[in-house]
C-alpha cells in the first residue's frame, strides 16, 4: 500500500519511472501491452509500404520510402529495447504477436493498393501516430518517453514527405488527382479510429492517465488530429469523406461525423483484407530466418570457446 | 575520340555503371520485412538504400551526357530487358539471406576495387560518385565479410547453404572481369577502370576469406555472362513489370 | 431503366463475370510447368485456357455494350487495380496444389449454381457463354471434387494441408453471396443471378463432399469483402503489372 | 547373330518393330536415348514459353500460347508412353534429367526475352522440330513412329501461330520491328544447332540410320530448314543474321555460314543462361509435388482394400 502511495506521488511530482524502480504490477503490464503493441505496430507496418517500394515511380520517392521503411524498422528497436527494460524478451514479444494476443495498430490490417496510399499513410497515418506520439514524450515511463522524443522527430518528417506526395499528385493528371482522393477516401476513417475508442467507452483510459502512462484522452488528441487535417486538406484541394465535417465556433474546434465502430469491430475480430497476412507474412520471415539465427548463436559460441582455450 | 563520342560513351559507361546499382539495389530492397531478425531487416535495407542513391548518381550523370531530356528516370523507367546493361549477377533473385549475403560479399570486394580505381578517374564526376560510393562499400563490406565467417563458421545448416549459394554464383563472376572495346577505350583515356585487371586481388582477397569459413568457391567450369550487351536471365523482365509499372501505366506524369 | 442505362449496367454486370474469369485464369496459368505431374500440369493448363476463353466471352461483350472504340484487350490490359472488379478469392497466390484445388472446388461449386441461372437470362449474349461456360465447369468440377476426396482421404500431409487451405479461404466465400444495387437491379429484369439465393445449395453441395474427404469448411467467423467495389487486396497490383507490362510498355500497337 | 540379321532384314524391309518384337540391346538403348531426350525437351520446352503466359500481350495471344504449351505437355506424354513401352519408367526417365545424364534439346537453355522470342521459338524452333519430326514419322520403330504422326499435326499449327506473331510485329512500329528482328537475330543459330553435329562428326548417325531410327542425315535435314527458312523470313522482312547466306543455282540449296560450335559447346557444357535453372525448376516442381503423388497412391490404395474388404 505504502509502495502504491509513494509511486503515485513520484506520477503526481512528474517524475520519471526508471526500469530499477518499483511499480505496480498492473502498471508494468499496462505499459508492455502499449509498448509492445507501438513496436509491433512499427514493425508490421513496414509491411504496407514495403509492398510499394519495389514499384515507386520515381528513383526519388524511392529513395525516401525505403529510408522511412528503414526508420520504422529502428523505432521497431527503440521501443523492443523499452519493453526489455520492463523484463520481457524480444522472443516473448514476438511469439505474442505470432500467437495474436498482442496487438498492433489496426490500420495496417488495410491494403496499400496504389502509389497514393503511401501519401495516404504518410500523411494521415503518421500524422496520427505524431499526436498520439508527441503526448506520450511526457509519459511516465522513462524509457519509453525517451523513445517517443527519437521517434518523433524522424516522424514529422514522414508526415511531411507523405503530404509532398499527395500534393504532387494534386497538381498532376485527372488520373492522379482521383488517385490521391481515393487514398484519403480509404485511410481518413481508419485514421481516425487509430485514436482508439471514445473515452468513455475505453477500457484502460482512466487508469492510464492516472498514471500519466497516457496524457491526453483518446478524444482529445483525435480532436486535435481532425482540427490540423482540415486545413492541410483543403490546401492541396483534398475533400475529406465526411459530410458532417464543419467548424464548430462556440467550441473552436472542428465536428465531425461518428466514426463506424462497427467496422472498426469487424476488422479487429479477423476481417480487414490484410490481418492474416500480415501476421504470416512475420511469422514466415521469422521462421525462415530461423537457421540464420542459429548460426550466429552457434559461431559466437564457437567463438567464445576458441577465445577460452 | 571526338569531344562528342568521347561523352557518348562516357554516358553509355555510366549507364552501365548505374544499372548494375539499380538493379542489385532493387533485390536488396525486396528484403524490406523479410530478414532473419530486425536489426538485420535495417541493415539489407540501408544497403540497399545506398545502391538506389548511387544508381542515381550514376544515372543522373548518364543522362545529362545523353541530353534529349533523359533524366534518371527515364533512364531507369523506360528502357525494356534488352536496354539494360547490368551485370547478370545482380538480377538473379534473392534466393535465401545466405546467397543474398554471398553475392554482396563477392560484389562487395570486387566494388571495393572497383571503386579505389574509379577514385582516379579523370572523369571528375565519375571520380565524385566513386568516392561517396567507396565509404559506403567500405562498410558493406566489412559486415558481408563478418556474415561469410559467421555462415560458414556457424550450423552445418548454413555452412551448406552458404556452399551451395558459392556453387551457384561462381559462373556469373567472370564477366565481372571481361571487357570489351567500350571500356578498353575508355580505360586509354584515363576515364574508365581496367576491370581485367583486378581478377587477381579479387580472387585472392575471397580465397582468403572462403578459407577462412571453410567453404570453397568453385573453379568457373561454366560461366554465363552477357548482361554489358543486353542478352539477360529470364528474370530481368519480371523484376523491370514490377520497377516500371506505375510510370508505365501513366505516362507522362510527375511524382 | 432506359435502354442505354440498362445496356452500361449490363455491361459492367460482364465486365465483373469477365474480371473473374480473367484474374483466376491468370492464378490457373501460373500452375504451368510447376504441377506435381505432367498429366496435371496438362489438366490445369486445359483449365485456365478455359477461363482465359469465358474472360474474353464476358470481357467482349462488355467492351462492346461499353463503345467508344473499347475491347476485350483495352479492359484486360488498360485498367488498375481499383477497376477491377473481381471477387478477392480468384486474385490470391495460387499457393500450394491443395490450396489451388480447394479454391477450385469451391468455385466450381458456385459457377455450376451459377452458370445454371445466367442460363436462363433474359439477355441472350450472357445466356450464351452461359452455355458454353457450364460445359466447361462440369468438367471441372468433376476433376476438383475428386481431388477434394483425394487430397482429404490420402496421406495426413495431403489432409493437412486440405484443411489449411480451407481455413484460409472460407473467409473469402461470403462475399460470393453478397447481392449490390447494380445486380439486384439486373435480377429484377431477369438479366442477373440472384447470388444470395445460390447459397444454400451451394453450402449443402460443398458440406457433402468435406464430410466426405473428412475436413471442414470453418464456419464464417471473418469475411474479407470488396472485390465488386475494386477494394482489392494486395496481390492484385503484383498480378497486374505482370499482366500488363508488354501493353503498357508499348502503348498503342497491335499485337 | 541370327536374330541381329533377321531384324535387319525386318528394318530394310521397312516393317515397323514393335515393343514385344526382339530387338538388340544397343538398338533398345539408341531409341530410349532418343526419345527420352525428345520427351524432355517437350518438357523442358514448356518453361521458355511458360515464361510469357503471364505476360501475353492480348487475350487471344495469351490463349493461343496456353494451348500451345498444353499441347507440349501432351507431347511430352506420348513420348514417354513410346519410351515406356521399351521398359523403362517415367520415374527412371525423370531421374534421368534430373542427375544429368539425361538431355533435352540445348536450345531451350536460352533465355525468352521479349514477346518476340514467342514468335521466334514457334516459328524457326518449332519449324526445326517439325522438319526432324516429319524425317521420323517413318523411323523404324513403331511407338514411336506413331507418336510422331500426331505430334507432327499439332507442331504445323504452333509454327504457323509463330510466324503470325512475328508478322504482326513486322507490320508494327519501329519497336515491335526491332524486337521481332533481335528474337530472330538470337535464335536462328541455336535453331541450327538443333539438327545436331555434321554428319562426318556425329556419333550415333551411321549406326541410326542403317536402324532406320534416323531417315535422314543431320546435315539434309538442316539444309531443308534453311531452304524453308530463307523464303518464309524475306516475305515479312526479317533478316537472318548469316552474312554467307546465299543462293547456290548448282546446288538447287542455299550455302550459309559455319555454325558456331564452340558456342554451341559452351551452351552443352554448362554455360547457358538457363541450363541450371531449367533442371532445377523441373525438379522443384517434381519435389513439391511429392506429397501429392503420395496422396494419390494413399487414396488409390484406401479405396482398392475398402473394396476388397
Amino acid at each position: 500500500e505504502g509502495l502504491n502511495a509513494h509511486f503515485q506521488e513520484r506520477i503526481d511530482a512528474e517524475e520519471k519511472i526508471e526500469p530499477k524502480d518499483w511499480m505496480p504490477e498492473k502498471y508494468r503490464k499496462n505499459l508492455i501491452r502499449q509498448i509492445s503493441q507501438h513496436a509491433h505496430s512499427e514493425v508490421i507496418g513496414m509491411q504496407p509500404e514495403g509492398n510499394w517500394i519495389t514499384r515507386a515511380p520515381t528513383l526519388h520517392r524511392k529513395a525516401v520510402l525505403l529510408a522511412k521503411v528503414q526508420d520504422e524498422a529502428g523505432h521497431g528497436l527503440y521501443l523492443y529495447s523499452s519493453a526489455e527494460t520492463m523484463g520481457i524478451t524480444r522472443e516473448e514479444l514476438i511469439e505474442s504477436l505470432h500467437d495474436g494476443s498482442a496487438k498492433y495498430a489496426q490500420i495496417f490490417n488495410y491494403p496499400t493498393l496504389s502509389w497514393a496510399d503511401m501519401g495516404a499513410i504518410g500523411w494521415l497515418v503518421d500524422g496520427a501516430a505524431i499526436v498520439n506520439q508527441v503526448s506520450l514524450q511526457r509519459t511516465s515511463y522513462g524509457p519509453y518517453a525517451r523513445s517517443m522524443v527519437r521517434i518523433c522527430k524522424e516522424e514529422s518528417f514522414h508526415q511531411r514527405q507523405g503530404y509532398h506526395i499527395l500534393m504532387t499528385l494534386m497538381e498532376g493528371s485527372t488520373e492522379q488527382k482521383a488517385m490521391a482522393q481515393d487514398a484519403v477516401n480509404r485511410f481518413w476513417w481508419p485514421s481516425l479510429m487509430m485514436f482508439g475508442p471514445h473515452d468513455a467507452d475505453s477500457a484502460h483510459s482512466a487508469q492510464s492517465m492516472k498514471w500519466k502512462v497516457k496524457r491526453q484522452t483518446n478524444d482529445e488528441l483525435r480532436q486535435k488530429f481532425v482540427d490540423q487535417s482540415v486545413e492541410q486538406a483543403e490546401a492541396i484541394g483534398l475533400t475529406l469523406p465526411d459530410p458532417d465535417l464543419v467548424w464548430n465556433e462556440e467550441r473552436g474546434h472542428f465536428d465531425f461525423g461518428e466514426i463506424d465502430w462497427a467496422e472498426f469491430d469487424r476488422v479487429v475480430s479477423g476481417s480487414g483484407h490484410c490481418n492474416r497476412e500480415r501476421v504470416a507474412h512475420h511469422r514466415r520471415a521469422h521462421d525462415e530466418g530461423s537457421w540464420v539465427r542459429d548460426a550466429i548463436c552457434a559461431y559466437e559460441e564457437k567463438k567464445r570457446s576458441r577465445e577460452v582455450a | 575520340m571526338k569531344e562528342r563520342d568521347i561523352d557518348q560513351t562516357i554516358s553509355v559507361y555510366a549507364l552501365r555503371l548505374g544499372d548494375d546499382a539499380l538493379i542489385l539495389g532493387h533485390r536488396l530492397s525486396e528484403w524490406c520485412s523479410n530478414g532473419p531478425f530486425l536489426e538485420e531487416d535495417l541493415a539489407l535495407t540501408n544497403v540497399a538504400l545506398d545502391y538506389v542513391g548511387r544508381a542515381r548518381n550514376f544515372l543522373n550523370y548518364a543522362a545529362q551526357l545523353r541530353g534529349n531530356g533523359s533524366t534518371e528516370d527515364s533512364l531507369a523507367y523506360q528502357r525494356d530487358c534488352r536496354d539494360f546493361t547490368n551485370f547478370l549477377m545482380h538480377e538473379l533473385p534473392r534466393g535465401d539471406f545466405a546467397f543474398t549475403l554471398a553475392r554482396q560479399y563477392l560484389l562487395d570486394e570486387y566494388e571495393a576495387l572497383f571503386l579505389a580505381e574509379l577514385l582516379k578517374s579523370k572523369d571528375s564526376d565519375l571520380a565524385g560518385i566513386a568516392a561517396k560510393s567507396a565509404k559506403e562499400t567500405s562498410y558493406h563490406l566489412r559486415r558481408s565479410r563478418e556474415w561469410m565467417l559467421r555462415l560458414g563458421g556457424g550450423t552445418d545448416e548454413s555452412h551448406r547453404r552458404l556452399q551451395l549459394a558459392l556453387d551457384e554464383l561462381t559462373g556469373y563472376t567472370t564477366e565481372l572481369f571481361e571487357m570489351d572495346d567500350l571500356e578498353r577505350d575508355l580505360c586509354e583515356i584515363g576515364v574508365a577502370v581496367d576491370r581485367s585487371a583486378l581478377f587477381d586481388r579479387w580472387f585472392s582477397a575471397v580465397s582468403k576469406t572462403f578459407a577462412e569459413a571453410n567453404v570453397t568457391l568453385p573453379p568457373a567450369s561454366w560461366a554465363v555472362k552477357g548482361g554489358r550487351i543486353g542478352f539477360h536471365t529470364e528474370h530481368l523482365g519480371h523484376l523491370l513489370a514490377e520497377l516500371q509499372y506505375v510510370q508505365r501505366a501513366y505516362p507522362g506524369c510527375r511524382w
